[in-house]
C-alpha cells in the first residue's frame, strides 16, 4: 500500500516541479507584464498545488499534512488576490498590454 | 451575534488544527485567543457576511473540485503555449458583466478567473469585469459565461 | 486601496487568521520556532496589512496611537516586572525558578510573561514605526 | 599664641584681610584701614616667630594631604622667616604708598587692587613657610595667578599684551620645568620635604643632578634668570605700587627665595659643591648680571632701567647661592633683604616723580632734586645700596658674597661682582648727580612740588630701613647664619 | 531522491524569477517576480522542512507566505500611490 | 579545510567591506544607512555559521534528534537584529527630520548649506 | 530582599524601569522627578557597592540565578565600582540642572522624551559598567548609544540632527566592530563571560583570531571613546546637543568606553598579551600624545565655547589613555583618576556654558565680550574649571597630571613626561581665549544687560566644580579608589 502512495507522491512532486519550471521559463519568454503574470500563475497554481499534494501524500494523516493544507488554502486565497492587485495597479499606472486585436465586446447583456 | 459565535468557533478549530499539543493550558489560551481575535475583528468591521462567509463553506465541496479541474486543464494549455517554440499567444482584453450580487461572490469569481492560467482579472466591479486573456481560446472561455454561472450557483446555492 | 474589491474581500477573510496565527506563534514558543518577537511582528503585519488596504485612519481607529505608545512602555514594564517578581520572591533578578513552587512550571510561567511583554512591545514598536512613516506623507500633504 | 598657630595665622590672615577689604569696598577709607591693620597684624605675627627660630626651633604644621606622603604643610626655617619678615614689613609700607598713589592718580577698581595685593601676600607667606616642594609649588602658582589682575590693572590693550607675556612665561616655565623637576625629585627621593642638607644626596648621578638643577633654575621663572626674564620688563605696564610688589615685596623675592631654598634644602650645599655638572650655573648667573646691567645702562625709561637692574641684582643672589660656600649663601640670604629695601625705595621714588612731575624718562630729571628733595634723597640712598657701598644694606650683603666668592676661589665671580658694581654705579649714580647738580631744564612752566605725603613717608621709611640694616645687621645675619649651620 | 529533484526545481524557478526581477523593465514586473520568488521560498521551506524531517519549518513557511503578501501589497501601494496610509476612494469600513 | 570551506567567512568579509564602502563612498544619507545595515548583517553569519554542527539539526528540541546545532549564536543574533532595526529606524527618522530642516539628504549639499550659514553668522 | 545583595542589578533595573514609566506618564514635570530620583538612587547604590567592594574585593551577581559562566554575571571589582560612582555623581547633578536647561532648549512636548531617554542612557551606561558578560556589554553599549543619539537630536538647532546622524553612523560602526571582536573571542573560547574567556584563553592567547579580536575591539572601543583620530563625531555631538546632554555625555559616555577598553585589555587579554606580544602600548601612547597636542591645538582655534570644550575632551581622553599605555600601577592610577577628575571638571564646564547660553542664547565666544561684569560667578566658575583642565595645583586636574608625569618618568621615558607637562600649556591657550574675551573686552550692549543665570543652573554646576577642587586638594578618596581599581585590573585574568 505505501509503495503506491510513495509512487503517487513522487509523481505529484515531479509534476509540480515541472510546472514550476514551466512557469519560470514562461516568466522569461513572455513579452510583456501581463503575459508574464499568466506564466507565473501556472507555477503558482499547478506547480505549488501538485508539490503540496506530493508532500501531503508523503506525510499521511499527520499534523504536517494539515499544515500543508493550510499553506495550500493560503495560496488559494492570496495568490490570485496579489496577482489581481498587481495587474490592477499596473493598469491604473498606465502599463498598456500588447493586444493581438480589438477588444472582444461581451456579446451578452 | 450568531456570526460572532461561529467566527470564534472557526478560529478555535484553526487553532487546534495548527497546534498539535492539546494541553489544558494551550486549549484555554487557544479559546481565549480566538475570542480576542474575533473581538478585534469586530472592531475592524470584519465579522460580517463578507468577512466570515460561513454559509458558503458547505458549497465549496462542490465548487472547488470543479475549479481544480478547470485550473488543471487551462494550466496544461498554457504550458503547451509556453513550451512551444512559436509562443502562440494572442493577448486580449475582455470586458463582461458578472451575474454575482454579493462581493464575496464577485471576489470568488474574479479569483477563479485569475487562478485558471490563461486569464487574469484586472478589474473586478459590481457591473463589469476586465479580464486579460493570453490566447483567443481562453478569451472565449471567459466570454462563454460558463464559470460565471457556476460561481453564481455557488453564491446563491440555487 | 479600498477600491480593490478582491483585495478587500480577501483581506477581510485572512486578517483574522493572521492575528490568530500570531497568537499561535506566541503561545507555541516552547514547542517550535515562536515567542514574543516573531508573534509581535506577525500581529503588527496583520494590522499593517489592514492599514494598507483600508487606510491608516481606519487602522488608527482600531489601534489608536495612544494605545500603541503605551504598549511600547507597558511591554517593557511587563518584561522587567517578571524580573522584579523573581526578586521579590527571593530569587535573583529574572529568576524564574521562584515564580512557582515547582521550578519547571516556574520557568514556563516566567518565560510566558516575558514573551508576552516582548510581544506587546515588539508589535507596538512595529506599528508605531509604520504609523510614523506612513502618517508622515499625510501630514506632509496637509502641513 | 604658640608658633604653630602663628604660621597658620600668617598664611590665612592676608586672605581674611582680602575678604575684609572686599566687604569694605563701599568706603575707601575703611578699605585702606583694613589693609593697613591686616599688614601690621601680619608683621607682628611673623615677628613673633623670630624668637623661637633664633632659639633653633622649627615650628611646623601639616594640613590636608594633597598627594599621598605630601601634605600641604608649613615649617618656619630661618630663610623663610627672613623672607616673610621682609615681605610682611614692606607690605605695610607699600600699602601706605599705594593709598597715596592710587588716590593721586584716581586709579579705577582699587578694591580689586587691594584684594589681589592681600592675596599675593598670602601666597608669599605660603611660599615662605612651605615645608615641602608641593606646598611651595601650590602657592608659587597661586602667586602668579593672583598677581595677574594686578599687572593688567589698567585693562588697556598694552596692559593685556604685557599680561600675556607675564602669564605666558611664568606659567610655561613653572609647568614645563618646575613641576617636571618636582616630579623627578619625588621619583628619585621619594619625598619633597625640605630637609637641611638636601634630599637628593646619593640619589642621582652627577649628570642627572646637573640636568635637574637646570630644570629648577629655569623652571623658577620668577628668579628671572636669562633667557626667562622677559616677563619682568613686560610687567612695567602695571602701576608703580604693583611694580614695587613685583620687584621688591613678593614676586621676584619668591623666585630667588625658591632658588636658594632648592639649592640648600633639596640639593644640599655640601653634596653638590665641586660637582662639574653644576658649575654652569654661576656662569649663567654672571652673564645675566652683566647683560642686564648693560641693558639698564642704555634704557632711558626710568622704570625699564630699574626693571633690568632687578634682573641683574636677582642673579647676584643666584650667583651667591651657586658659589656654594657658607659665606656666599649667607650673602645670598642677606641680599634678598638688602635688594628688597633698596629697590622698593627706587620704585617709590620713580612713582613719586611720575605722580608729581609726570616724568618717566631719565633725561627729563635734570635738577628735579631741588623740587623734590625728599624723593631724590631717598632715591640716592637706594642707589647707593644697589651699588653696594657703605653705609647701606647693599654693602653688607655684597661684602659676604664677595668674600664667599674669594673663599671659593671663583675668580670669574669676583670679577663679575666688581664689574657689575661699576655698571650699577654707571646706571644709577648719574641720575642722582643729574637731579641735584644739573640746572633744572624747562619744565614747560609746570610748577610741581614734592609727591603726596603718604608716598614720601613710605619712601623715607624704606630708605631708613636700607641704612638701619647696615647698622643693625645682626638680626638678618643671625637668621642667615643659621641657614648654613653657623659655619660663617 | 525525489525531494532533491523538487528542491532543485524550486531553486531554478526562483533563479528564473530573480532574473526577471533584475531584467523586468517596470517596477510591477519586479514586484511580480518578487511575489513569485516569495512563493517559491515558501515551497522551499516546506520541502526542506520535510527533507530534514522537521515539520516546524511549515510554520515558517506560513509566516513567510503571509509576510510575502503584505510586502508585495506594500511595494505596490508605495510605487502606485506613494503613500502607505492613503485609504483611497470607496466608503470606509463599517466599524461598530 | 581549504579556503573554500570557510565560505561563510568570505561572505562576512564581503558584507563588511561592502557595507563600509557604501557608508563612506555614498553621499546620500539613505544609502549610507543601507550600507550601515549591510555592514551590521556581516556579523550575523560570523556568529551563526560556526554554530552549525555538521549533522546537527535546527536547535529546537524535536523527537528523535540528539545532535543539535549551537542555539546561543541564534539567540545573540536575534538581539543583534533587533539592535540593527532600532538603529535603522532611528537613522531613517533622523534623515526625515534632516530633509525637513535642510531640504536635502545629500551630504555635499548639506555641508554647503552649513558653510554658508556659518559665513552669515560670522559677518 | 532589600539588603545590599541586589544592588548591582538594581543599578540598571531602576533607571531601566523609569524610562517606560515616564513614557507612560508622558509628563515633563513628573518625568523630571522620576529621572532625578533614579539618578540619586543610582548614586546611593553605587556608593554602597563601592564600600562593599572595598570590603569584599569582588561582587558577583547571577542574573536569573543561573551561575556563571552559563548565566549572565554582573561582576563588580574596584574598577567598575569607581565608574559607577562617577556615573551616579554626574547623573544626580545633571538631572536637577536639566530642569531649567531643558525647558529653555527643548520643545515643550519633548520634555518627557528627554527624561525617559535620560534614564535609558543612565541604565545603559550603568549596565556597561556593571556587566561581566561580553555580549551583554554590547547590548548595553547600544542601549546607551541609541539613547544618546536621540538625546542629541532633541535640540532645537537643526545642526543637532546632523551631529546625531554622524554619531549614529560612527557609533554603530564602532559597536559592530566590538561585536565582531566578541564573536571571535566566543569562537575561540566558547563562552561569553569575561572572566571565563580570560581563563579559557590560556595558550590560544596568541592565536590569530584572538589577536584579530583584540584589533577589532580596540578600534571599536576607540570609536566609542572618541580616542584620536576616531573622535570626529564628538565635537559636533557635544557642541549642538542640549547643554544637559553635553554635560552628561562629556562626563560619562566616553569615560565608560575607556573603562571597557581597560576591562578587555587587563582583565580579559591580560597585560602580557596586549602590551608585550602586541604593540598596543606604543599604539596607545602615540595616539594619546597626538590627541593631547592636536586636539588641544584645535580647541584653541574654536569660535564656539562648547565646541572648544568638546575638542578639549578629546585631548583629555588622550591623557587618560596615556596613563593606560604605560600599563603600570602609577600609570593606570593616573589614567583612572583623570577619568574621574576630567569627568567631574568637564561636566561642570559644560553646565556653566549651558548656563551662559541660557541667558545669552548662544555659546559663541565673541558674543561674550565683557561677560565677567554681568556674570561674575559663572565666569569665575569657568576660569576655575579651566584651571582644572590645565592642571593647576589645587584642582583635581593637577593630581591626575602629577601621576601621569610620574608614570612617564617611572617608565623611563623622560621625553614623554616632558610632552605631558608641555601639552598642558596648550590648555592655557584655549582657557585664555575665554578669559581674554570675558574679562578684557568692554561689555557689548548685549552682555551688559544680562544678569547671572538662575541658581537652578549654577548650583549643580557649582557642586561638580566644588568636587573638582575638593578632589584636587584632598584626593585621598579618588586616589584610593583609582589605586584600588588599578590593582584590580593589574591583577589581570586569574
Ligand atoms: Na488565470
Ligand atoms: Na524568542
Amino acid at each position: 500500500m505505501s509503495a503506491a502512495l510513495d509512487l503517487a507522491s513522487w509523481t505529484a512532486l515531479a509534476a509540480g516541479g515541472f510546472f514550476c519550471l514551466v512557469g519560470g521559463i514562461g516568466l522569461l519568454r513572455m513579452p510583456d507584464f501581463y503575459t508574464r503574470v499568466h506564466a507565473a500563475s501556472v507555477a503558482e497554481t499547478l506547480g505549488v498545488g501538485l508539490m503540496l499534494l506530493g508532500l501531503m501524500l508523503q506525510s499521511g494523516f499527520t499534523l504536517s499534512t494539515v499544515k500543508l493544507a493550510i499553506i495550500g488554502l493560503l495560496f488559494l486565497f492570496t495568490s490570485p488576490a496579489a496577482t489581481n492587485a498587481l495587474a490592477k495597479a499596473g493598469m491604473s499606472r498606465g502599463i498598456q498590454p500588447l493586444l493581438a486585436s480589438r477588444e472582444h465586446e461581451s456579446s451578452k447583456r | 451575534m450568531l456570526r460572532t459565535v461561529s467566527a470564534v468557533a472557526v478560529m478555535f478549530v484553526f487553532w487546534i488544527v495548527l497546534s498539535g499539543y492539546f494541553t489544558p493550558f494551550l486549549l484555554a489560551s487557544g479559546l481565549a485567543s480566538s475570542v480576542a481575535v474575533v473581538w478585534l475583528a469586530r472592531r475592524m468591521g470584519m465579522v460580517d457576511a463578507e468577512g466570515h462567509p460561513i454559509g458558503l463553506v458547505p458549497r465549496t465541496v462542490f465548487y472547488w473540485p470543479w475549479l481544480a479541474k478547470e485550473i488543471a486543464k487551462s494550466a496544461w494549455d498554457v504550458t503547451k503555449v509556453i513550451l512551444s517554440p512559436r509562443l502562440p499567444i494572442r493577448p486580449a482584453l475582455v470586458r463582461f458583466r458578472p451575474t454575482q450580487r454579493t462581493e464575496v461572490g464577485l471576489a470568488t469569481h474574479a479569483n477563479s478567473i485569475t487562478l485558471t492560467p490563461g486569464t487574469i482579472t484586472i478589474d473586478a466591479g459590481h457591473d463589469e469585469f476586465l479580464v486579460h486573456a493570453l490566447t483567443s481560446a481562453s478569451a472565449e472561455g471567459v466570454v462563454s459565461g460558463d464559470m460565471d454561472a457556476r460561481v453564481t450557483r455557488f453564491e446563491r446555492g440555487a | 486601496m479600498r477600491g480593490y474589491l478582491v483585495l478587500r474581500v480577501v483581506a477581510k477573510i485572512i486578517v483574522p487568521f493572521m492575528l490568530l496565527f500570531a497568537l499561535y506563534v506566541q503561545f507555541h514558543g516552547d514547542f517550535g520556532p515562536g515567542g514574543g518577537f516573531q508573534a509581535g511582528v506577525i500581529a503588527a503585519a496583520a494590522i499593517i496589512f489592514y492599514a494598507l488596504i483600508f487606510g491608516l485612519p481606519a487602522a488608527r481607529r482600531v489601534v489608536p496611537d495612544r494605545v500603541v505608545e503605551s504598549g511600547i512602555a507597558a511591554g517593557v514594564l511587563v518584561y522587567a516586572g517578571v524580573g522584579v517578581a523573581g526578586l521579590l520572591l527571593g530569587g535573583n533578578y529574572l529568576d524564574y525558578f521562584v515564580l512557582d513552587p515547582d521550578p519547571v512550571s516556574g520557568q514556563h510561567r516566567g518565560i510566558f510573561w516575558v514573551e508576552a511583554g516582548v510581544f506587546i512591545t515588539v508589535s507596538s514598536v512595529m506599528l508605531k514605526i509604520f504609523y510614523m512613516f506612513a502618517g508622515r506623507q499625510r501630514k506632509g500633504d496637509d502641513g | 599664641m604658640n608658633p604653630e598657630t602663628a604660621v597658620l595665622v600668617a598664611v590665612s590672615l592676608p586672605l581674611a584681610g582680602a575678604a575684609l577689604i572686599a566687604l569694605a569696598r563701599r568706603s575707601p577709607d575703611a578699605r585702606e584701614g583694613a589693609t593697613l591693620v591686616t599688614g601690621v597684624a601680619l608683621f607682628a605675627t611673623v615677628a613673633s616667630l623670630i624668637a623661637p627660630v633664633q632659639a633653633g626651633l622649627r615650628p611646623s604644621v601639616a594640613l590636608v594631604e594633597m598627594l599621598p606622603g605630601m601634605p600641604i604643610a608649613f615649617t618656619v626655617e630661618p630663610l623663610g622667616l627672613l623672607f616673610a619678615l621682609v615681605a610682611s614689613g614692606l607690605w605695610i609700607v607699600n600699602s601706605l604708598y599705594s593709598i597715596g598713589y592710587m588716590r593721586a592718580n584716581e586709579e579705577r577698581n582699587q578694591t580689586r587692587f587691594y584684594v589681589c595685593f592681600a592675596g599675593a601676600i598670602a601666597a608669599t607667606m605660603g611660599v615662605a613657610f612651605a615645608a615641602n616642594g608641593l606646598t611651595l609649588f601650590l602657592f608659587y602658582e597661586m602667586l602668579t595667578l593672583v598677581t595677574y589682575p594686578l599687572v593688567t590693572h589698567h585693562g588697556t590693550e598694552e596692559a593685556k599684551r604685557g599680561g600675556r607675556v607675564y602669564l605666558g612665561v611664568l606659567l610655561s616655565t613653572s609647568i614645563m620645568f618646575f613641576l617636571f623637576a618636582l616630579v623627578i625629585t619625588w621619583h628619585a627621593a621619594g619625598t619633597l620635604d625640605f630637609v637641611p642638607g638636601g634630599i637628593l644626596s646619593g640619589r642621582l648621578g652627577n649628570a642627572a643632578l646637573g640636568g635637574l638643577l637646570a630644570l629648577y633654575m629655569f623652571g623658577i621663572g620668577k628668579a628671572a634668570l636669562m633667557p626667562f626674564h622677559r616677563w619682568l620688563p613686560a610687567a612695567m605696564v602695571a602701576p608703580t605700587p604693583v611694580s614695587a610688589l613685583l620687584h621688591a615685596v613678593a614676586v621676584v623675592k619668591a623666585g630667588v627665595f625658591t632658588v636658594v631654598k632648592v639649592i640648600v634644602y633639596v640639593f644640599g650645599v655640601d653634596s653638590i659643591r665641586g660637582l662639574a655638572s653644576v658649575d654652569w650655573l654661576p656662569t649663567v648667573a654672571a652673564f645675566t648680571i652683566v647683560a642686564a646691567s648693560i641693558v639698564a645702562l642704555r634704557s632711558d625709561n626710568l622704570k625699564r632701567r630699574l626693571a633690568y637692574s632687578t634682573v641683574s641684582q636677582l642673579s647676584y643672589v643666584i650667583l651667591a647661592a651657586a658659589l656654594l660656600t657658607p659665606l656666599s649663601v649667607v650673602g645670598a640670604a642677606l641680599h634678598i633683604a638688602a635688594h628688597a629695601f633698596g629697590k622698593i625705595t627706587l620704585f617709590f621714588a620713580a612713582g613719586a616723580i611720575y605722580t608729581a612731575a609726570h616724568k618717566t624718562e631719565v633725561s627729563q630729571l635734570d635738577g628735579i632734586g631741588r623740587r623734590m628733595p625728599w624723593t631724590m634723597g631717598a632715591f640716592a640712598v637706594g642707589a647707593v645700596s644697589m651699588v653696594g657701598l657703605p653705609p647701606t644694606a647693599g654693602f653688607v650683603s655684597k661684602w659676604f658674597i664677595l668674600s664667599g666668592a674669594y673663599d671659593a676661589g671663583h675668580w670669574v665671580a669676583v670679577g663679575t661682582i666688581a664689574a657689575s658694581t661699576l655698571l650699577s654705579a654707571g646706571y644709577l649714580l648719574p641720575i642722582v648727580f643729574r637731579a641735584f647738580f644739573r640746572p633744572a631744564g624747562d619744565d614747560g612752566g609746570h610748577a610741581h612740588g614734592e609727591a603726596p605725603m603718604p608716598m614720601v613717608v613710605a619712601m623715607v621709611a624704606t630708605a631708613a630701613a636700607t641704612l638701619l640694616m647696615f647698622v643693625f645687621a645682626d638680626l638678618p645675619l643671625s637668621l642667615a647664619r643659621q641657614l648654613v649651620g653657623g659655619q660663617a | 531522491m525525489m525531494f532533491a529533484a523538487a528542491t532543485l526545481a524550486i531553486i531554478v524557478t526562483m533563479a528564473l524569477a530573480i532574473v526577471r526581477a533584475i531584467r523586468g523593465p517596470t517596477v510591477f514586473d519586479r514586484a511580480q517576480a518578487g511575489n513569485t520568488t516569495g512563493t517559491m521560498a515558501v515551497m522551499l521551506l516546506a520541502v526542506i522542512g520535510f527533507l530534514n524531517g522537521r515539520p516546524e519549518f511549515l510554520d515558517l513557511a506560513i509566516v513567510y507566505g503571509l509576510l510575502n503578501l503584505v510586502g508585495t501589497i506594500a511595494v505596490l501601494k508605495f510605487f502606485r500611490y506613494g503613500d502607505l496610509g492613503d485609504p483611497g476612494e470607496g466608503e470606509p469600513p463599517r466599524q461598530p | 579545510m581549504s579556503a573554500l570551506d570557510h565560505y561563510s567567512y568570505w561572505v562576512t568579509i564581503f558584507l563588511l567591506v561592502a557595507g563600509l564602502f557604501i557608508v563612506i563612498a555614498r553621499g546620500n544619507f539613505i544609502k549610507k544607512l543601507i550600507g550601515l545595515s549591510i555592514f551590521q548583517t556581516s556579523v550575523y553569519l560570523l556568529y551563526i555559521a560556526p554554530g552549525k554542527l555538521i549533522g546537527g539539526t535546527a536547535p529546537i528540541v524535536g523527537a528523535g534528534f540528539q545532535v543539535y546545532s549551537n542555539p546561543l549564536p541564534h539567540v545573540l543574533i536575534l538581539t543583534a537584529i533587533v539592535v540593527g532595526i532600532a538603529t535603522l529606524a532611528l537613522g531613517l527618522a533622523l534623515v526625515v527630520r534632516i530633509r525637513e530642516a535642510y531640504g536635502s539628504i545629500e551630504e555635499d549639499e548639506i555641508l554647503r548649506a552649513e558653510q554658508s550659514a556659518a559665513r552669515d553668522d560670522a559677518t | 530582599m532589600i539588603d545590599g545583595t541586589h544592588l548591582p542589578v538594581l543599578q540598571v533595573v531602576v533607571p531601566l524601569l523609569c524610562a517606560p514609566l515616564i513614557v507612560l506618564v508622558r509628563g515633563g514635570r513628573i518625568g523630571w522627578a522620576i529621572a532625578t530620583a533614579a539618578s540619586v538612587f543610582f548614586l546611593a547604590s553605587s556608593l554602597a557597592i563601592l564600600l562593599e567592594v572595598q570590603r569584599v574585593g569582588v561582587i558577583s551577581y547571577a542574573i536569573g540565578s543561573w551561575p556563571p559562566p552559563w548565566g549572565i554575571e554582573y561582576r563588580i571589582d574596584a574598577a567598575n565600582a569607581f565608574m559607577l560612582v562617577l556615573l551616579g555623581l554626574v547623573a544626580s547633578v545633571v538631572a536637577p540642572y536639566a530642569w531649567a536647561s531643558v525647558r529653555a532648549e527643548i520643545p515643550r512636548d519633548n520634555h518627557y522624551l528627554f527624561y525617559a531617554l535620560y534614564c535609558l542612557a543612565l541604565a545603559g551606561l550603568g549596565g556597561i559598567a556593571v556587566t561581566g558578560d561580553a555580549f551583554n556589554l554590547f547590548v548595553f553599549l547600544e542601549i546607551s548609544s541609541l539613547a544618546s543619539y536621540v538625546l542629541i537630536a532633541l535640540d532645537r538647532d537643526r545642526r543637532a540632527l546632523l551631529a546625531a546622524y554622524q554619531y549614529l553612523i560612527l557609533g554603530t560602526i564602532g559597536a559592530t566592530f566590538i561585536v565582531i571582536g566578541v564573536g571571535l573571542l566566543y569562537l575561540m573560547t566558547g563562552t561569553l563571560n569575561l572572566a571565563d574567556i580570560a581563563s579559557r584563553l590560556g595558550d590560544v592567547r596568541q592565536a590569530r583570531p584572538v589577536l584579530a579580536a583584540l584589533a577589532f575591539l580596540t578600534v571599536g572601543i576607540s570609536l566609542k571613546a572618541a580616542l584620536f583620530p576616531l573622535h570626529m563625531w564628538l565635537p559636533g555631538a557635544y557642541a549642538h546637543a542640549p547643554s544637559a546632554v553635553s554635560a552628561l555625555l562629556a562626563a560619562t559616555a566616553t569615560k565608560v568606553s575607556v573603562y571597557v577598553l581597560l576591562r578587555f585589555y587587563f582583565s580579559v587579554f591580560g597585560t602580557t598579551a596586549v602590551f608585550a606580544a602586541m604593540p598596543m602600548g606604543d599604539v596607545l601612547l602615540a595616539l594619546s600624545i597626538a590627541a593631547m597636542i592636536v586636539a588641544s591645538a584645535a580647541a584653541a582655534f574654536q569660535t564656539d565655547l562648547k565646541r572648544l570644550l568638546a575638542y578639549s575632551s578629546v585631548a583629555q581622553i588622550g591623557y587618560i589613555t596615556l596613563g593606560v599605555s604605560f600599563a603600570t600601577a602609577t600609570g593606570l592610577t593616573g589614567g583612572i583618576v583623570h577619568l574621574f577628575n576630567h569627568g567631574v571638571t568637564k561636566g561642570a564646564l559644560f553646565m556653566l556654558v549651558g548656563a551662559i547660553a541660557f541667558r545669552l542664547g548662544s555659546s559663541r565666544i565673541d558674543r561674550m565680550a565683557g561677560l565677567a561684569r554681568s556674570m561674575p560667578l559663572t565666569c569665575a566658575g569657568i576660569v576655575v574649571g579651566g584651571l582644572g583642565l590645565i592642571g593647576v595645583p589645587g584642582t583635581a586636574g593637577f593630581v591626575s597630571k602629577w601621576y601621569l608625569v610620574l608614570a612617564a618618568i617611572e617608565a623611563g621615558s623622560w621625553v614623554i613626561a616632558f610632552v605631558v607637562v608641555a601639552s598642558s600649556l596648550i590648555a592655557v591657550a584655549y582657557v585664555w581665549r575665554f578669559v581674554e574675551v570675558a574679562y578684557f573686552r568692554p561689555p557689548s550692549e548685549e552682555t551688559a544687560r544680562l544678569k547671572e543665570p538662575p541658581a537652578a543652573l549654577l548650583v549643580p554646576a557649582g557642586v561638580l566644580l566644588a568636587a573638582s577642587v575638593y578632589f584636587g586638594v584632598e584626593p585621598s578618596l579618588t586616589l584610593g579608589a583609582a589605586y584600588g581599581a588599578a590593582e584590580a585590573l593589574l591583577a589581570g585574568p586569574r
